[in-house]
Order: structure tokens, then C-alpha cells, then sequence
């Protein structure tokens, strides 16, 4: 007779099979007072991974400011709330999906993006936007045109079933990148204020119930092998990778929202990662109370599965939820109405424990506590690298011609347009996307009123990686640049925080300094922490990733009239700098083009200036003195003025900086900086209202012709530098680059 | 020569399609239908040496782009 | 003019169906879900875009075979109009309301954008608000929007009149963004009270979004079911 | 009961998928392939009295979901 997975007591190897440490077997046994059967040590490993534990991070993510006036509710429960007034609150988080993408870049990336919309609908929210941040390997890698294909098809087809518009993001390419690609997902919702819905489960003898899809043997996280050891019928290896219905999620939102809109629900959790098991010791844990489980309920696809593949499932599109007792047939009605399965699968008790029973026998007994607050939690060593020196502008080679790299640059993979990306995305739908994609944050309409949020993701990885701490306080100040370039007042954050193996000092140290840079920059500009997710361990063959910290910034739009895109417009005559001119190199994608490599230190960001820099450009645009700005980033001045020149159809004459080497002039990454279209009559007023606020500006370009006119060079026709730009991309996945 | 393959979702990976023709076909009244599961069909007109080769050849098709093995099974016939 | 939108489980743009509806006829249209034993009394059926059932299989099948879709068609028989948006269209090519399928564009991937269209017909009960042979823009968003039918269906809808929308590919036109035959964007059938399109005139129908060319169609709809 | 179910596009009808697959094995270098076109296959499990019946309801679950006459040829094979 084969063993069955309760018969089984967990040994070090056992445990060692599931990925955890003798160390903390020991202490597990220790914590429990004996050693776990096969299903407990599933339910302890994968509620200690540092995925669910955050067991590397926690010390270092405490530090992050994650408080503000109108911080609803930050960091631990499935997504951050923030108040928009009128009773409406906005909800959002970032996730990543990274190794399952990389393993099955379709449906990697499509069940990141249902997850990340599962957390925030949990919480009582209609998702009304979502962006994505990718980073791949470098382009001529023989990977990286079918992973581009797979996740931009996957994340497409899965937000646009759902009828919620992808509206931004960010796609970068490096080859740190080859072996261990990103998939960051970020879903943005819409709430009453007054009806938020939490996970905490308080108070014993209510009704678990679950619904949504069947369970299956989807995605049993590594331990899969271990566990095929005790089953003699695992001819097939089973495959560890789930796959998203989206139909189902659409079905699962729908009927949700129904529900919430009765008063019915104590409490809610999505299955996401460790699915049965992380949703019901969470609810349980937060709520002080103890769950009894029975698993013979749970609705399944597949026959004979135990109860160790029931509790570690990763099965998509199901929740988990406590009701007050009795509305159990309303609940069941609208999730019948819906196609849902639904089924009362257990109740909350005063034990404090995790209790699971299967065809008639106990299979678990395990106190909440172990699992949650006393998994473990380290200090690891760090061990920072030093700060590269500032690269002088005459240390990087000056171009022959200006032009000629611009329109290189504009055409690399770094900065060519992501249409070919965006145009996959039903970025339309809902029909409130007041600013598509391709300008600096999207704009989307709370619908019915004539307030907007203004949406991004941003970091700068090459910036991470040469230092931690200003990369970090450049990813967050450059999500407050771009809300701020739309019009818009940057409310919160959310990161994802893409590392490498923690147990490295000098990558703990990237980690360290990045959050460290995250909270001054917070800090600084009133821009608090409200959810996030860690993803560490993106390392092939002792080569990790480039430290990257994704953001995703949430700004609030008063007027939906008052907004700024970066294309130039009919009576923008002039386009004035806002922010100083130092020629800075280092780092830049220029220096890239120039000499295949990125060195010295990035631009620093002082975020004293950069805050008095965004209040008073945005000032601008609510009060309706320009609708044309583009904060200046990657590839610097002379490339933000092109994107608008592309965007609007128009020319201008660039006038670089006295003074600068004019490639530095051009090309430097100085931070704090935004590019304000206007008339003539205005440019003026805005430079002397700048100078009296001690704020730099000057004029940058005249606008007028159908070209770019760089000092005596031949003037570059804004239709040819578009073909450059578009082109890059299609070409690329059409396999002709 | 010409050659079909078929390529099937795996045992226990979840088809959407499959379940969702099966709903179809159950309201309309085909009662009888237990289970459904979709696949693709990939017919090749293919130039080889002979059969071997041709197999040898479609074999490698399969594993490198037309079927992916983490989730989908395939199977390869000379027509 | 009284309107009813029906709501198929994977629906998503009848809400964007009703918003614009109501902005334009000043009447809230009345909401079917697909399960509702009867339709109302209504001047207007509207088949929304999304993805009703999933639309696994093929774009629209499952819904074409519906209760509801063939209470629609009993509608539509008694001489109710009745517009397909997108998925809409595919319903409607699928249960044989309007000739042809939409397969999948040609270069293989969903496309969002907005495109040019030339209104081919202004004589109709959808489009009398617009003027014969006027470019347009509005957008679309699909992935199966590739019209076919073979060479003798389409003769004979051209010669019958019943393309009202093609994609502007002549001079400054955005082209034929999904390799549908005959350029083919929009179809009417032979009694004028059926469309189908693949383009959203309801994304476009609201001056903060960009453009309000798609309004005229709901504006069409009102003069002449008034 | 088991049957297996092939929907292919008829001739004349445009492939766009296909082709992809054709242009992708070309530049992976299999030279050799000369056409490919995509179908779907759709496997059923089946309660039916015996095989006439079965294959009846099949083809009448083809005529009325299945497949499109308009741009598809099915074919049912009983397993
Ligand atoms: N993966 C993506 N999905 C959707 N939109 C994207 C994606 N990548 C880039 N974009 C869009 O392309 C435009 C340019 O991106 P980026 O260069 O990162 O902007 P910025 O420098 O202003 O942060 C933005 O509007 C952004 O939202
Ligand atoms: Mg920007």
C-alpha cells in the first residue's frame, strides 16, 4: 500500500526536499512540539518560503514610510488603500510573476496579471486599471523574441477578457536579464471608502466557504517531487505551472462585487501563492481565531487528490471567504447566478490552530502562530559595494553628429516605442482612459465624476545596480515626475522589489540601500508605501538580476480637464526646461550607445529640488497654463524633446546649454527635470515665476517646421526619427533584427 | 510528404476550452458528453529524404516551437 | 428610442454600451442578462463587446447558440434593429444574422487603435448622421475582427449595399489593420435593421476620450427609431 | 465512448496562423517545410447507445457548435 502523505513523518530530508533548511526543520519541530506528518511539513515550507514569509525582507520593508493623511490602509493586507475623497477609495498593488513566466511565458505572465487583480477586488474594489513592468534579456538572446511574444500575448488576453484596460508600464532590456526575466503586474481599483473589505477572520463558528474554480493539481509548488516519492501513481510528472482562465476571474469579480454589495462578508482572502493554505492561516492569524477545515468539501477536478495537493494547489481564480452566519443562501445564489462553484468547506474557531480533516480523519493539527507571525525572520548580512565616481563629461566620446545619435538612440531597444506592446492591450475599455499609453502617466476617469488617477510604474535598473541608494530614490521620485508631468498629485506607492539570492551580503546590501533610498524619497515627498511584494532568488548560475525595484505610483487629478500629455500641440511655440543642466553622463544611455557600457555613478536625485520643481510644474497645468509636458529620463533632454516632437507632428530647434559639452548638454540624465510646452506670451511668465521660486529654467527649443534643427547639423525630419522610433519594435518580433 | 500532429494539454492541466464546449454542448442539449478537451491540429507539407528523416525532423519541430512541454503532450503521424 | 443591452456572462463593454446610449438618447437602457426568460419591448437591441461565455472556441459561437441570442433573432424578425459592437458582430455572423465569419487578424495578435473608416453607406438606420463617403475615426480592439466571406457572398453584399463601413486604406487612411476581405468593417443586412461592426463607436463618443465620431451612429439610431 | 474531433479551415480560406507557424520553422531551419495549417482538435467522451448513434449526435454537435461551415470542414473519427 503506498503511504499516504499523513502516515508520512517529515524528516530532515524530507524538509530538505521541500526547500527548507535543517536549521528550520528543527525549529519547526521544536515550535510544535513534535514533527509534522507530509501535509503539515507542506503547510510549515511554504508558509516559511520566502515568498509567503518575507523572511529576508521583513526587518528591511519596516523601514519604509507607509503612513499619510490619506493612507487608508498600507502595507499587510491584499492591497493598499488610499482615500480620493468623495468617499472613494483607490486600490492597488504590484506583483510579480516572474519564474512562472519564464517557464511558460503565456500563461506565466496571464495568471500574474489574474492574481494581482484578485487582490484588489478581494478587498471590495472594481479594477479599473492595470499597468505591467517587464524587463527581458537582451534582445539577440535566442530567448527573448518568444518570451516577449508569450507575456505581452498573455497579460493581453487576460486584461482584456476582463474587460479592465491595461493603460502603462515599462519594458527593459538587458542581458542580466537572459536567465531570470520580470513580470511585474499592477492592478489599480475603485471603492467606497466605506466598504472595504479586509481578511482578519475574528470570532468563531462562521462559515469558510470557498468559491470560484475547482481545485486541481495546478502549480504544487517545488515540492512536487518530493511528494510524487509517496504516490504510486505518478506516471506523468506533473506540471507545475497553472493556467489562468479568465473567463472564470471575470465570473469570479462579477459575482463578488454582487456579494459585497449585501452585508454578508466578515471576512475575504484570494488564493493566490500556496492557494487553500496561505488564504486560510492568514484569515485565521490576522483575525486572532482558528479554522477547521473540511477538505472532503473543497470542490476538485481531478480525482483522488490528498489533502497535501488540496492545501498547496496554486489552482487560479478561486477565494476564500468567512460569512456571518446565515447568508450563506444569498451567497450560494449569486455564485450559482455566476456558474461558480461554492461550497461551505469549514468554520472559524476559538482554537487558535489550523485543523484539517480529510475522508474522516484529522490530517492536520498546526497553531496559526507558528505559520504566521513566528515564521522566522532574518537579519542577513550585507555587505554594500562602493559607489562608482562621477564619469566627467570628457571621459565619454562626443558623436560626429548629434542627430545621428539621437536617432540611434531613439531607435534602440531602450528607447524605441512600446506600441507594439500596447496596442495588444485593450487599453481602452471602460471607457474612461483619458491618456493612453506612450505619454508619461496614463489618465484614467473616475468614472462618472470629473476626477482622474494618474498611473506608472518606473525604476531604472542600471541606476540600482551602480547604487543601490540613489537607484531607489530615483525608481520613486521618477513615478512622482511622471504622475506630477500629467497634471497629477502623487498619493502613494506600491513596489515590487526584484533581487537576486539574499543570502549574497552584496545583494542583502542592494536590497538594504534600495529600500533605504525608497524611504528618503518617500519621506520626502509626502509619497508613503502603501502594498508591495518581494521577489528574490532571480538568479541563474550565481548571476543575479540588476537590482530592480519596481514602482507603481497612484496621483490624483482634480479637474480631468486639466491634464498634460507630452505630445506638442497647435500653440505651444516654445518649450522651457524645468530643473538644472550638470552634462550628467555616467550611467546614461548614452554612454551606453557611445562606448557599450554603463559606468560611474548615476545622477543623483535631490529631492528637495525635485519637489519644488514638480509642485511648480503641476501648478502649471491646473491652472491651464500648458497641457504639454514630459519629464525628462532615460536618454536626457534632447530625446524627451523628440518624443514630443513625435508625438505632435512637429518640429523644433534645440538650443543646448552654454557652457556643457553639447553631447552632455544633449544626453546627460540629471534628474528633477520636466519639458513644459507654450506659447510665446507664457514662456515669459512661467521662467519668471520659476526664477522667483529659485527654480531653474530656461528656454529650451522654439517649436515650429517638420524638424528637429540641431545647431548647423542637417535638420532631421520628425517623420523620419517617428520611422526610427516605431520601427525598432515590430521589426525586432517580426524576426528582422 | 505530409504529416499531422496533434498536440493535447496535458493530463490535469486545466482547459479552459475543453470546459467551456463541454457547458456548451450540455445546454444544448447533448447530454451525453462527459468530457471535452481541445487540442491543435498542425498539418505540414514537408520535403524529406524519407520517412525517418521526416519524423526525426517533425520531432524537433514539435519540441522547439509547435507544442510546449511543460503543459502539452504531442504526437506526430506521416499521413 | 428605447433600448436594451444584453449582458452575457464575459460581456465587458456593455456598460461602455449603455453609458453612451444614455448620453446620447437621454433614456437609461435596460439591461438583459443573458439567463432572462424574455426581452422587453425595445426599439433597439444592443450586442455588446467582450467575451460572452469566454468566447473559447470561436469568437461569439457559444453565445449565437444561446436562449437569449435566439430570442434576439425573434426580435429582429418582428423588424426590432438590432447592433452588434465587435463581439456583437461576431455573434451575429455566428448565428447567421449578418453573412460571412470574422476570423483572426491577419497578423495574428489583438489589436487596440484607433483606425480610419469610410462610411459607405449614410442611407441606413445606424449611419443617416453621417454623410456618404466621410472618413472617420474610431477605434478598435479585437483579435478575431479578419472579415471573410467568399468572392460571391461578398459580390453579392456589395452589390446589395450592405457594407456600411470599410477601413479607409486609400490615401492618409490608417489602413487595413486585420486583413479583413474587402477592407469589410461594418455590415447591414438586406432589411436595414441588423448590423454589425467591429469598430467601438461607443469608445468613441465622448470629447475627454478623444473623439466622438462613433456618437453619430447612436445619434443615427435616435432620429430614426424615435 | 471517445471521438475525436478535427476542425480544419476549408480550402480557400485564408490561414493567418498557419503561415506563422510556416515562417517561425523556416527560421528555425526547417528549410523543408513547404505548407502548414492550423486546426483545432476537440477530443469528446461520450455516452451514446452504440456507435451510429454516437456518431449522429457528433455530427449534429459539429453542424450546430463546432465548427462554422462558412470557413470550416470537421471530421469525426470514433476512437
Ligand atoms: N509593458 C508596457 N505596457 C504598457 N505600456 C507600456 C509598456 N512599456 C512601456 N509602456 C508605455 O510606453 C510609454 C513609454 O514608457 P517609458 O519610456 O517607460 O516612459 P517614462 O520614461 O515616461 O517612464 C509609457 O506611456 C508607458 O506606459
Ligand atoms: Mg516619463
Amino acid at each position: 500500500m503506498p503511504a499516504t502523505d499523513t502516515s508520512v513523518i517529515a524528516t530532515e530530508e524530507l524538509a530538505a526536499a521541500h526547500r527548507m533548511g535543517a536549521e528550520e526543520f528543527r525549529l519547526a519541530c521544536e515550535k510544535l512540539g513534535r514533527a509534522p506528518n507530509l501535509t503539515e511539513l507542506g503547510i510549515i515550507s511554504v508558509m516559511w518560503s520566502e515568498h509567503c514569509s518575507y523572511k529576508s525582507s521583513r526587518v528591511w520593508l519596516k523601514k519604509l514610510p507607509t503612513t499619510g493623511p490619506h493612507v487608508i490602509c498600507g502595507p499587510g493586507e491584499n492591497a493598499g488603500v488610499i482615500d480620493i475623497g468623495d468617499e472613494q477609495a483607490i486600490i492597488f498593488k504590484m506583483e510579480s510573476h516572474n519564474h512562472p513566466s519564464f517557464i511558460e511565458p503565456y500563461q506565466g505572465a496571464a495568471t500574474g496579471v489574474g492574481g494581482i487583480m484578485r487582490d484588489v477586488f478581494t478587498m471590495g474594489a472594481r479594477p479599473i486599471a492595470l499597468l505591467n513592468a517587464l524587463r527581458f534579456g537582451e534582445p539577440d538572446h535566442p530567448k527573448t523574441r518568444h518570451l516577449v511574444a508569450g507575456v505581452v500575448a498573455g497579460i493581453g488576453d487576460y486584461g482584456n477578457c476582463m474587460g479592465v484596460p491595461t493603460v502603462g508600464g515599462e519594458t527593459n532590456f538587458d542581458a542580466r536579464y537572459n536567465g531570470n526575466i520580470l513580470v511585474n503586474a499592477m492592478c489599480v481599483g475603485l471603492a467606497d471608502a466605506n466598504r472595504i473589505f479586509y481578511s482578519a477572520a475574528a470570532g468563531a463558528g462562521n462559515p469558510v466557504v470557498y468559491v470560484g474554480s475547482k481545485t486541481g493539481r495546478d502549480g504544487i509548488h517545488g515540492a512536487t517531487m518530493a511528494s510524487a516519492e509517496f504516490d504510486d501513481n505518478s506516471q506523468e510528472q506533473r506540471p507545475t505551472v497553472q493556467v489562468g482562465d479568465p473567463f472564470a476571474e471575470k465570473l469570479l469579480l462579477e459575482a463578488c462585487l454582487e456579494l459585497m454589495a449585501e452585508d454578508a462578508i466578515l471576512a475575504i482572502q484570494d488564493m493566490g501563492a500556496a492557494g487553500l493554505t496561505s488564504s486560510s492561516v492568514e484569515m485565521a492569524a490576522k483575525g486572532g481565531s482558528g479554522i477547521e477545515l473540511n477538505l472532503d468539501l473543497v470542490p476538485q477536478r481531478e480525482e483522488g487528490m490528498t489533502a497535501y495537493e488540496m492545501m498547496l494547489s496554486e489552482s487560479q481564480e478561486r477565494m476564500l471567504m468567512v460569512l456571518r452566519p446565515g447568508s450563506e443562501p444569498l451567497a450560494e445564489r449569486i455564485f450559482r447566478k455566476w456558474e461558480l462553484d461554492f461550497a461551505v468547506i469549514g468554520t472559524t474557531t476559538d482554537t487558535g490552530h489550523l485543523v484539517l480533516r480529510h475522508k474522516g480523519a484529522l490530517v492536520a493539527d498546526l497553531p496559526t502562530g507558528i505559520l504566521a507571525d513566528e515564521a522566522p525572520m532574518y537579519n542577513r548580512p550585507i555587505a554594500p559595494k562602493p559607489v562608482p565616481a562621477v564619469v566627467s563629461a570628457e571621459d565619454v566620446p562626443a558623436p560626429n553628429s548629434l542627430g545621428d545619435a539621437l536617432t540611434a538612440l531613439i531607435g534602440s531597444p531602450h528607447l524605441a516605442s512600446r506600441r507594439w506592446i500596447w496596442e495588444q492591450y485593450d487599453h481602452m475599455v471602460m471607457d474612461d482612459t483619458v491618456v493612453r499609453p506612450g505619454s508619461d502617466a496614463a489618465v484614467v476617469r473616475i468614472h462618472g465624476t470629473n476626477k482622474a488617477v494618474a498611473l506608472t510604474t518606473d525604476v531604472t535598473p542600471r541606476y540600482c545596480y551602480a547604487d543601490p541608494f540613489e537607484g531607489g530614490k530615483q525608481a520613486v521620485a521618477e513615478t512622482w515626475r511622471n504622475i506630477t508631468a500629467a497634471g497629477g498629485k502623487p498619493l502613494a506607492i506600491t513596489d515590487c522589489m526584484n533581487f537576486g539570492n539574499p543570502e549574497r551580503p552584496e545583494i542583502m546590501a542592494e536590497f538594504a540601500r534600495a529600500i533605504e533610498g525608497m524611504g528618503e524619497a518617500c519621506l520626502a515627498l509626502e509619497y508613503p508605501v502603501v502594498s508591495g511584494n518581494v521577489s528574490l532568488y532571480n538568479e541563474t548560475n550565481g548571476e543575479g538580476i540588476l537590482p530592480t525595484p519596481a514602482i507603481g505610483g497612484v496621483g490624483l487629478i482634480a479637474d480631468v480637464s486639466r491634464v498634460a500629455t507630452v505630445a506638442l500641440k497647435p500653440g505651444d511655440d516654445i518649450v522651457v526646461l524645468i530643473g538644472a543642466e550638470t552634462g550628467h553622463l555616467g550611467q546614461s544611455l548614452y554612454q551606453k550607445q557611445a562606448t557599450g557600457r554603463v559606468e560611474g555613478a548615476p545622477p543623483p536625485v535631490d529631492l528637495a529640488a525635485e519637489k519644488k520643481a514638480g509642485d511648480f510644474v503641476r501648478r502649471l497645468i491646473e491652472a491651464g497654463i500648458t497641457g504639454t509636458v514630459h519629464d525628462i529620463s532615460d536618454g536626457g533632454i534632447l530625446v524627451a524633446l523628440a518624443e514630443m516632437a513625435i508625438a505632435g507632428t512637429r518640429g523644433l530647434t534645440f538650443a543646448p546649454a552654454d557652457g556643457l559639452a553639447p553631447h552632455a548638454a544633449a544626453f546627460g540624465e540629471e534628474q528633477g527635470r520636466y519639458l513644459v510646452g507654450v506659447s510665446r506670451d507664457e514662456a515669459a511668465r512661467v521662467l519668471d515665476e520659476a526664477k522667483a521660486g529659485s527654480i531653474p529654467g530656461r528656454i529650451v527649443a522654439e517649436v515650429g517646421g517638420d524638424a528637429i534643427v540641431i545647431g548647423g547639423e542637417k535638420p532631421l525630419p520628425v517623420g523620419e526619427l517617428r520611422r526610427a522610433h516605431e520601427d525598432w519594435f515590430p521589426a525586432f518580433m517580426g524576426g528582422k533584427r | 510528404m505530409k504529416a499531422r500532429i496533434t498536440v493535447t494539454l496535458k493530463n490535469g492541466v486545466l482547459d479552459p476550452q475543453g470546459r467551456a464546449i463541454a457547458n456548451a454542448l450540455h445546454s444544448l442539449g447533448f447530454g451525453g458528453v462527459e468530457d471535452v478537451r481541445q487540442g491543435k491540429l498542425i498539418e505540414v507539407e514537408l520535403k524529406a529524404a524519407d520517412e525517418t528523416s521526416a519524423k526525426t525532423e517533425l520531432d524537433a519541430m514539435c519540441r522547439q516551437l509547435l507544442a510546449n512541454p511543460v503543459i502539452e503532450n504531442y504526437r506526430v503521424e506521416l499521413l | 428610442m428605447k433600448a436594451a443591452v444584453i449582458v452575457f456572462p464575459g460581456s465587458n463593454c456593455d456598460r461602455d454600451a449603455a453609458v453612451t446610449l444614455e448620453a446620447v438618447t437621454g433614456v437609461k437602457p435596460a439591461m438583459i442578462w443573458h439567463g432572462d426568460e424574455a426581452l422587453p419591448k425595445v426599439d433597439l437591441i444592443v450586442l455588446p463587446g467582450g467575451f460572452s461565455y469566454g468566447d473559447y472556441l470561436r469568437s461569439g459561437a457559444m453565445a449565437a447558440q444561446s436562449p437569449i441570442v435566439r430570442a434576439v433573432k425573434a426580435e429582429a424578425e418582428r423588424g426590432v434593429a438590432v447592433l452588434g459592437i465587435c463581439n456583437g458582430f461576431q455573434i451575429l455572423t455566428e448565428t447567421g444574422l449578418l453573412p460571412g465569419a470574422l476570423m483572426r487578424n491577419s497578423g495574428l495578435n489583438f489589436i487596440c487603435r484607433d483606425v480610419d473608416l469610410t462610411v459607405e453607406r449614410a442611407d441606413t438606420a445606424f449611419t443617416n448622421a453621417y454623410t456618404q463617403g466621410e472618413r472617420v475615426t474610431i477605434p478598435i480592439a479585437h483579435k478575431d475582427g479578419s472579415y471573410f466571406a467568399d468572392d460571391e457572398t461578398l459580390d453579392r453584399i456589395e452589390g446589395e449595399g450592405q457594407v456600411v463601413f470599410r477601413y479607409a486604406t486609400a490615401e492618409g487612411g490608417s489602413g487595413n489593420p486585420n486583413g479583413s476581405r474587402r477592407d469589410i468593417a461594418g455590415l447591414i443586412d438586406r432589411t436595414g435593421r441588423i448590423m454589425g461592426l467591429m469598430p467601438h463607436p461607443e469608445r468613441a463618443a465622448d470629447a475627454a476620450l478623444g473623439g466622438i465620431d462613433g456618437r453619430r451612429l447612436f445619434e443615427s439610431l435616435t432620429r430614426t427609431l424615435n
